[in-house]
């Protein structure tokens, strides 16, 4: 195997370092009420109360099942919505705050990855005129200044420059990713969210990607938080990773302390619902499979939002909703019942 | 060669589809068997020709697709030869299948009882209410709570994950010989996958079902299944039981899909990943299939076509760095002219 | 080398081109793409051959026609055409009631018929377009508003919606436009705006705003070239029916007004003698039918070839 | 004066039709075989006793003073009477409900009225009617007939079947008067006791058929009155039924089909399909209708110079519109009195004046000879072919150097540019004279009609004093003498150039008889089985 | 369902309110009807007494305003014409131009739903172009025409049909067939193209692989998806039927609100003309609402 190791990052440096962008009690509420007049507006709680530091530098994974509100995160960082409550602090404004031309301005700054390579580009556009648009929006770069810039963000991403006069659907799903790449990186961002950037691509492409981020972040210092609902990929790209179940943050800690570790029952069950491509692991690998559906975001269970489908739920998890805590250093988790050891002992506290 | 205990042969099938662009050819020399009870999968990246097969088997390929040539045995019937009005009395019946899509494959506009009772009722000589029976005794058997009123509702009010559940109760209704399931969990969550991934396991146990399961998830095949068909631009390049084949992958392509899966276990390597895309079938390059993306393409692969050759323990490769006389060759072609082709 | 294949890490990119997007390489040009598609299909060449004679005779009206739109001939009332028994040799389609020889007035009515047609639709679009476009993007109190307008509008019957503007203004050529175009604008704005809703949410377009893109900028570059195709789809449909309305407002009486003459007009003028000489209102109608044939057969291509989806087919 | 003068005019309702029996000509195809069904059907409707008589509108309004429109009193004559009724034959009027009457003074007449008059609902007819009816009309100055009443002045009822009516100086129409559009007999008490909109609703009246249904745009149903005073054999019909059928080839189509017995306003195409269908037939009557152009005479326009409007009459063939456009569905005529018109100048009727070559050298002295452009406005499905008219006048103007616009207008609109007073130079029109009389046909052209003054500008003070004269002159004679000279003047002048009268055109089933009647009233009683 | 049938009729007030704003504003920029209602020599006095009678002289907004407020007790005026209720002049023609309506309606469905479906299952072959070709040729002739040839064929040459009218069963025949044609060619395409997606679907796939037959796939697992556009989009086309309708009645002379309209317009009777519209677009309204709930019972998928 190959020996290129990639060099483990120094741990998070959260005693040390301002963070990047700081979320604080980040709430993000859809109005799902049909019509116009109801007894009871209903809510779908599509992010209900995250805490989160990035600090520069670093990947933050998010991971989490479909539809546990990570993209309405991700969204929300970049002001592609408007945060029902909480704070998005990016080096020391708060972004919820903003507005207009200094959002605008702001933007320059965080640049955001979409899932999706077939719909994140303009079908009508050349890739040349995709990748010039952020630069022409904030006239960075003029003429010549502009076409060697774009011509260089190709190079940087991996498109050779004869592509530049192309149309998005005339590229695979990996090149039309890079494109997409090259336009997030125009304008040298401090801060880049990468919303499943993979998951719409095939498992040979996805590693093409996942290793120009990785070797990007190095070049260019990015900081990234890393949007993802399949483990592996987050893994091999995040320094610390949260976990998201029904609109809250279960449990947050370095990669590391993740995989050996879990101490939240919902990261420990997704964590061995993940398929080891390893035939003879395959008797002898201990899982836990979570039992039921996953409940609704308009209608969230009460006290622990997981109690529904947790082995070890009992009437406390019903009624007290746990406090997200460092429960070890630098390891944050919001359960009554956290896991010990990783191996199923209850702690009970 | 007949096998006493062979469910389903498929040799040499062709696929083509006759679109206004050119003909299309999908599916284009595949051979594989299925046993009775086996669990086979059939692996391959996007649009290798996984799901025309299996459409080809159900007698499901809409126009402008045809089978133009090959043979489908099943049992003794030769299923490629066989009408649509023949095929009838197969599909729900012997040969079941279910689709990637639990969130469309069912009927909005029905209830679920409405469509699960469908097969019963078409295939084995009951009456009404014993179908009923029959149905909500399956949907039981696949774990749904509360199965007499999930009968009476509509797909839109029931979860992915229940909604796969459903898909796999109403395929397994009439007991099946043969089951495909094509890609039955990439729409799903992992964990609810995990659980349909258990739960096929165990019905297949109890009903002693062949399973064909179709899926470009390794991880998922490591999970499951015995033996393993590794497909690439619509051609079998590798076949091999599954634990040989995640040891010691023979095709190049199957190496790449291998090392370009993330593993969850080790950290930090970076990833490998296999150069350019799959080739569409409308241009598909001359020689060997692979060669534009191989690391170890050689001047002989660019023009000349591999067959699926038999190594030991029954594998399969199409290959020729496996082939001893053409390696003789190259390398006495790199001894003379340097180094070999990458 | 041995025979056992060492995994090596594979290079990095440049990312060579694939065969495909070569080949599409050659062939990128929209027109040779369209032409290919449209011989292809059918009924989509005879509708582009159908429309292209006709604007080619609406344009060439004057240098075509053999007599004058509204050159009489009391002689010669009610001739037959020419190959038909009593027919004048000289009016191949025969003569009206005032001796007029029908062949010419049907070219002089292709220009009307396709103006009224064409700039009605022109009017309709741009105002429903601009409508769509804006309460589609913005949402909000002014979506709300043009689509409560627009649920106004739909509730009554635009050739009654005509109607009453045309006995409000003074009737004519522009008053017939500017009315079919005001009622009919509805049609494009929901359309437009429904098209809009869905391309709003495409990534392309969450992307822009991402990057700080302006609202108009967005709409300019995002949005109005993808729901342009829609556009033209719509307004090929809606000359077509627009040339059978103008006829219906003629049976009315209010459409087209002489000298003026539209192939409306002729065979809503031509309806009495249906029963006695057939080719008054025959040959109009058939002009109309033909033409309204070849426009929905275009249109229908168009569909085909502007849909995306239907490209792979 | 200007009182009776607009009677019937512009505003009135469907086209063309006029009778004179004399000029109607019939085409009769007995000798052909029967058409069976459509005979079948028309035959079982006689049995039955039914006429179906189907016209181009439905009448408008059961209000006899409050409608202004010929198709609708065409229906009403069948439900109420008049005191006088014009002669089917000489279209002279007759007493009707009156047994006797006599003029006292120039302006002072008394009438009798009969004994033996019923309404529908059995209320006896009686002079508080008659005064009641025309007291309404003079008070009420909403009513559309309001101004052509006032004239009659105080109504005095003397006893039970007697009326005085003290006329506004001396009336020499005034029978022509009471046998026109709004002088039918209301029922007094009906009204009263239940309200006009009842009576409207459900109208009640003396006339030979008694109101049973009216379906708005679709149909009248009228059925015999028992009591009728002229006694139970005066119709032959059981039920009438007078359907509105807008579409002439519908029309044509009931007619041929057997499910109408007279049909109104057959254009000329549609005569021969009527002709050799076996068991109709088309008539083709002259009605007092006459198709004429009014020519702006103001200070400054082109047509004030009196070359120019001789040269427009001059360019205009006008046989050549009657026969070859109309079919013959019309007469050339210099003036709009008809014959059978109090006061018409036959003499002028049936000429006509067509000289290219005079038309050129007259617009060449008026300064024109490079050609002139003036504007026509005409309107559109009113008469019998009038665009087609329209347009073959632009093409005749055109040969002698006139450029005409040709402006056709919606009526409302029409009509409007009409009373407003905003004619162009030219404006078509088909007027009619429902008084027979030429004190209503002349009155436009004084110097003090409201018709002329800011819409023609024709001032002709012989003209005047003819009129005038004529107008109180109660010495028949002398008087129509009088209208004779005024209408030579108009047809030298011309305030309006007459192109011709039009004929009226019915579809006929062979199962009837019918003689159209020239003042368009469609007498059921009139249409007798053959 | 009692929720939702409230909310639509509260959606209702403002479509209504703008609709009669309209149709009041062409009204007034009509300039006034007085012209038309009084004869000819009637004096500016007189022309200004029966303005001020009417409220005509009144600025704008005091007009729609009392209009408005009468239109809500129900009250649009007298007719000019008439000299009489608008509104009931309206409904007496109501019944008329809903039976045209709903026969033609009937006669498309009962055409277009089997001839759609039949070239949907036929993809190209010559059924399908036949159909398709008929359904666009039934698009492309005016209706009036339709209706002349009708009339002279069925009619007169062999009197199979009576020729104009209302009444029996067979009166309605022709103008129904007549009115019904444009739509059943829309809805012939509709369906079609409707069934072809359908047929591409999973769940028709689905069926297919249960073994059950041809008809079963067609009829119920797809027809009935297929019906819940064409159902929203056929109430979408009421309007225009109504709209043909006004040409269609005058053709037949079929005694329903369309006559009714166009002589009201052509004599501006505005007060019939604002009754009428009214009503067409209530109830247009009103079947765009039957079908909303169609489309709810067809599709389980939307909740009260
Ligand atoms: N615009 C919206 N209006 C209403 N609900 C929304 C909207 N956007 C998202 N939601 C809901 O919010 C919840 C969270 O959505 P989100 O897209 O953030 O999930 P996710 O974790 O990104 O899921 P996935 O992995 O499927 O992308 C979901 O239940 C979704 O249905
Ligand atoms: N109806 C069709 N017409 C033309 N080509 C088709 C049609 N259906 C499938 N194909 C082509 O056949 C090839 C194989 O498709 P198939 O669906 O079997 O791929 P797959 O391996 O199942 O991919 P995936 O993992 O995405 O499901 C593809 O290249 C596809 O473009
Ligand atoms: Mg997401
Ligand atoms: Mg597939």
């Amino acid at each position: 195997m190959s020996d290129k190791k990639v060099e483990t990052k120094e741990p998070h440096k959260s005693n040390t370092q301002e963070p990047l962008l700081e979320i604080r009690g980040l709430k993000k509420h859809f109005d799902v009420t049909e019509g116009w007049f109801k007894k009871k507006r209903e809510y779908l709680r599509a992010v209900d109360g995250i805490d989160l530091k990035v600090y520069p530098g670093e990947t933050l994974g998010i991971v989490g099942e479909s539809g546990c509100g990570k993209s309405t995160t991700g969204n929300l960082i970049v002001r592609l919505l408007e945060a029902t409550e909480g704070e998005i602090i990016f080096e020391g404004e708060n972004l919820t705050e903003l507005d207009g031309e200094k959002l605008r301005q702001k933007r320059k700054d965080i640049q955001m990855i979409f899932q999706d390579p077939f719909s994140s580009l303009n079908p009508r556009m050349r890739v040349f005129e995709l990748i010039a648009e952020p630069l022409r929006t904030h006239q960075t770069h003029k003429g010549k200044a502009l076409s060697e810039r774009v011509y260089e963000l190709m190079d940087v991403v991996g498109l050779s420059a004869e592509f530049a006069q192309r149309f998005p659907h005339e590229f695979s799903g990996g090149q039309r990713q890079r494109i997409g790449i090259a336009r997030a990186l125009a304008l040298n961002p401090k801060l880049l969210v990468c919303d499943e950037p993979v998951s719409a691509l095939d498992v040979s492409i996805q590693s093409q990607i996942l290793n120009l981020l990785k070797r990007l972040q190095e070049q260019f210092n990015l900081t990234l938080v890393f949007i993802a609902h399949g483990l592996p990929a987050v893994k091999h790209i995040s320094d610390r990773i949260a976990v998201m179940y029904l609109g809250k943050v279960v449990e947050l800690t370095t990669r590391e302390k993740l995989f050996a570790n879990p101490m939240h029952p919902y990261t420990e069950g997704l964590l061995t619902a993940v398929p080891v491509p390893d035939p003879e692991v395959r008797d002898t690998r201990e899982r836990v499979v979570l039992k039921g559906d996953i409940p609704s975001p308009v209608n969230p269970p009460s006290g622990c939002s997981f109690h529904t489908r947790c082995p070890f739920a009992d009437e406390k998890c019903k009624q007290d909703t746990p406090a997200f805590e460092e429960l070890k250093p630098d390891h944050f988790v919001a359960c009554h019942y956290p896991l010990e050891g990783g191996k199923g002992t209850i702690q009970r506290s | 060669m007949k096998d006493e205990n062979q469910l389903l042969n498929v040799s040499n099938l062709q696929t083509h589809f006759f679109t206004e662009n050119g003909t299309v050819p999908s599916v284009d020399g595949v051979s594989f068997q299925v046993n009775k009870g086996e669990l086979v999968a059939i692996v391959g990246e996007s649009g290798s020709g996984k799901s025309v097969t299996s459409l080809s088997i159900m007698g499901l390929v809409e126009d402008p697709g045809k089978i133009v040539g090959g043979d489908i045995m099943f049992e003794d019937k030769n299923l490629a030869t066989y009408t649509n009005k023949q095929m009838r009395k197969i599909r729900g019946n012997d040969i079941a299948m279910i689709f990637q899509e639990p969130l469309t494959s069912l009927n909005p506009v029905f209830t679920i009882g409405n469509q699960l009772r469908e097969a019963i009722l078409q295939h084995q000589n009951v009456d009404k209410a014993t179908a009923k029976k029959m149905s909500i005794d399956m949907l039981t058997q696949v774990g749904i709570p509360r199965a007499d009123k999930v009968y009476n509702s509509f797909p839109h009010s029931l979860s992915g994950g229940m909604r796969q559940r459903v898909m796999i109760a109403m395929s397994l209704s009439c007991n099946p010989k043969l089951l495909i399931a094509d890609e039955p969990t990439t729409a799903l969550d992992v964990t609810i996958q995990a659980q349909i991934l258990e739960l096929m396991k165990d019905l297949v146990k109890k009903m002693d079902t062949a399973i064909i399961l179709i899926t470009h998830d390794l991880g998922v095949v490591a999970e499951l299944v015995d033996r393993v068909i590794v497909m690439y631009a619509g051609q079998v390049v590798e076949q091999s039981d599954v634990f040989t084949l995640f040891k010691d992958p023979k095709h190049p392509y199957t190496k790449g899909l291998l090392d370009s899966t993330p593993k969850i276990q080790d950290l930090n390597e970076e990833l490998i990943s296999i150069k350019g895309t799959v080739p569409t079938p409308a241009n598909m390059p001359e020689g060997c299939r692979f060669h534009p993306r191989c690391p170890h393409a050689m001047d002989h692969c660019i023009s000349h076509e591999p067959q699926l050759e038999t190594m030991e323990n029954g594998r399969e490769v199409r290959c020729w760095l496996f082939d001893e006389e053409v390696m003789e060759h190259e390398r006495q072609k790199s001894g003379n002219e340097g180094t070999p082709q990458k | 080398m041995s025979q056992q294949v060492t995994p090596e890490p594979i290079p990095e990119p440049p990312v060579e081109p694939t065969p495909e997007s070569k080949r599409r390489l050659k062939k990128s040009s929209p027109i040779t793409r369209w032409a290919k598609l449209l011989l292809k299909s059918k009924t989509g060449t005879v509708g582009l051959f159908i429309v292209l004679v006709v604007f080619i005779v609406g344009i060439f009206a004057d240098q075509l026609a053999p007599f004058g739109v509204n050159e009489q001939n009391y002689a010669n009332m009610l001739a037959p055409p020419s190959w038909a028994e009593g027919g004048t040799s000289e009016h191949f389609l025969g003569t009206d009631n005032l001796g007029r020889d029908i062949l010419s007035r049907i070219i002089y009515g292709t220009t009307i018929s396709l103006l009224v047609g064409i700039f009605s639709v022109v009017v309709a679009g741009v105002l429903g377009m601009a409508a769509g476009l804006f309460s589609g993007y913005y949402g909000g109190w002014l979506d709300t508003i043009t689509m409560r307008l627009v649920d106004a509008f739909l509730s009554i019957p635009n050739i009654l919606f005509i109607l009453v503007i045309l006995s409000v203004l003074n009737p004519g050529i522009l008053t017939l436009i500017f009315a079919i175009g005001v009622t009919n604008w509805v049609i494009y704005a929901r359309l437009i705006r429904g098209e809009v809703l869905s391309v709003k949410e495409r990534e392309y377009v969450k992307a822009a705003k991402s990057i700080g893109t302006k609202n108009m900028t967005i709409i300019r570059r995002h949005i109005l070239p993808n729901v342009f195709s829609t556009f033209i789809v719509i307004s090929t449909l809606s000359v077509a029916t627009t040339i059978i309305l103008e006829a219906s407002l003629s049976f009315l009486g209010m459409g087209v007004q002489p000298p003026d003459v539209s192939w409306g007009y002729m065979l809503a003028d031509g309806r009495d003698y249906l029963a006695t000489n057939w080719w008054l209102a025959t040959f109009p109608g058939l002009a109309i039918t033909i033409t309204v044939l070849g426009i929905i057969f275009l249109g229908d291509w168009l569909r085909d070839v502007l849909d995306p989806r239907s490209q792979g087919r | 004066g200007g009182e009776d003068n607009n009677d019937n005019e512009a505003n009135t309702g469907n086209a063309d039709e006029g009778n004179d029996n004399n000029a109607a000509e019939e085409t009769d195809n007995n000798n052909a075989e029967n058409d069976d069904e459509g005979q079948a059907e028309a035959e079982e409707l006689i049995e039955d006793s039914t006429l179906v008589i189907a016209m181009g509108t439905d009448m408008v309004s059961w209000d006899i003073h409050d409608h202004g429109n010929t198709s609708t009193e065409a229906v009403h004559v069948n439900v109420f009477d008049y005191m006088f009724k014009r002669n089917k034959d000489t279209m002279e009027v007759e007493p009707h409900l009156v047994s006797d009457y006599e003029s006292i003074e120039d302006d002072v007449w008394e009438f009798t009225i009969r004994d033996d008059v019923y309404f529908h609902n059995g209320d006896q007819l009686t002079a508080e009617d008659v005064k009641f009816t025309f007291d309404r009309v003079m008070e009420d100055d909403t009513l559309s007939e309001h101004a052509r009443f006032t004239q009659l002045g105080d109504i005095e009822v003397l006893d039970e079947f007697t009326v005085r009516m003290t006329t506004d100086g001396p009336q020499p129409s005034l029978l022509n008067r009471l046998g026109q559009t709004g002088a039918s007999i209301l029922p007094k008490d009906y009204i009263e006791e239940n309200g006009m909109d009842h009576f409207l609703d459900e109208p009640v009246g003396s006339g030979p058929y008694s109101f049973v249904n009216w379906a708005r745009d679709d149909r009248v149903e009228l059925e015999k009155f028992d009591d009728y005073f002229l006694g139970e054999d005066f119709t032959e019909w059981e039920e009438v039924v007078f359907r509105a059928i807008p579409e002439t080839s519908t029309r044509v189509g009931e007619l041929l089909t057997g499910n109408a017995h007279v049909v109104t306003d057959i254009p000329p195409n549609e005569w021969d399909r009527v002709d050799e269908n076996d068991g109709t037939r088309h008539i083709n009557a002259e009605s007092n209708r006459t198709m004429l152009i009014i020519v702006r005479q103001t200070e400054g326009v082109a047509t004030s110079d009196p070359r120019v409007v001789e040269a427009i009459d001059l360019a205009i063939d006008n046989e050549a519109i009657t026969e070859q456009v109309m079919q013959g569905s019309g007469t050339p005529t210099r003036t709009r009195m008809t014959p059978g018109n109090v006061g018409a100048n036959e003499d002028l009727f049936d000429t006509f004046v067509y000289d290219q070559e005079r038309a050129r050298e007259l617009l060449a002295e008026a300064g024109y000879e490079d050609g002139l452009e003036i504007t026509m406005q005409a309107p559109q499905g009113r008469y019998l072919m009038d665009s087609d008219i329209a347009e073959v006048i632009t093409g005749m103007l055109s040969e002698v150097g006139i450029d005409l616009n040709l402006e056709f207008l919606e009526w409302s609109q029409f009509i409007e540019h009409y009373q407003g007073n905003t004619n162009e130079e030219l404006m078509l029109l088909g007027l009619a004279s429902s008084l027979f009389d030429s004190a209503q046909g002349l009155d436009h052209y004084t110097s003090e009609s409201p018709l002329n003054e800011g819409r023609m500008d024709w001032v002709n003070e012989e003209f005047d004093e003819l009129f005038f004269a004529a107008d109180v002159n109660m010495d028949p004679e002398e008087r129509s003498q009088q209208y004779q000279d005024a209408q030579e003047i108009l047809a030298e002048e011309r305030p309006h150039i007459y192109l011709h009268s039009i004929n009226m055109n019915f579809g006929v089933s062979d199962l009837v008889d019918y003689e159209p009647r020239i003042d368009e009233m469609y007498y059921a009683d009139e249409i007798t089985r053959r | 369902m009692k929720r939702f049938l409230i909310q639509r009729l509260l959606q209702l007030i403002p479509v209504l309110i703008i609709m009669t704003f309209i149709v009041f504003s062409l009204v007034y920029v009509a300039g006034d009807p007085v012209a038309l209602m009084l004869p000819e020599e009637a004096s500016p006095e007189d022309v200004a007494r029966v303005q001020e009678s009417l409220g005509l002289n009144e600025p704008f907004y005091v007009q729609y305003g009392i209009f408005l407020t009468n239109a809500v007790q129900g009250d649009f005026g007298q007719s000019y014409r008439y000299n009489q209720d608008a509104m009931s002049i309206v409904l007496e023609r109501v019944p008329a131009t809903m039976e045209l309506a709903i026969a033609s309606m009937i006669f498309a469905t009962i055409i277009a739903i089997p001839m759609g479906i039949w070239s949907a299952t036929r993809r190209n072959t010559f059924i399908d172009l036949f159909i398709t070709g008929s359904s666009v040729l039934g698009k492309a002739m005016p209706n009036f025409w339709l209706g002349i040839m009708f009339i002279l064929i069925l009619a007169v040459n062999t009197q199979i049909f009576p020729v104009s009218g209302r009444g029996t069963f067979m009166h309605v025949v022709l103008p129904a067939i007549t009115l019904g044609t444009a739509v059943a060619a829309e809805m012939t395409r509709l369906t079609r193209s409707n069934m072809i997606e359908i047929l591409q679907q999973d769940y028709v796939r689905t069926a297919k692989a249960k073994g059950v037959s041809n008809g079963i796939v067609t009829y119920k697992h797809s027809f009935r998806n297929a019906l819940i556009p064409v159902v929203t989009i056929m109430a979408l086309q009421t309007s225009t039927l109504v709209g043909g309708a006004i040409v269609t009645e005058q053709v037949f002379a079929w005694p329903g609100i369309g006559q009714l309209l166009v002589q009201a317009v052509n004599a501006r009777d505005m007060a019939i003309v604002q009754a009428a519209v009214f009503l067409i677009a209530l109830l247009v309204i009103f079947i765009n609402f039957i079908a909303d709930v169609l489309y709810r019972l067809l599709d389980p998928r939307i909740k009260y």
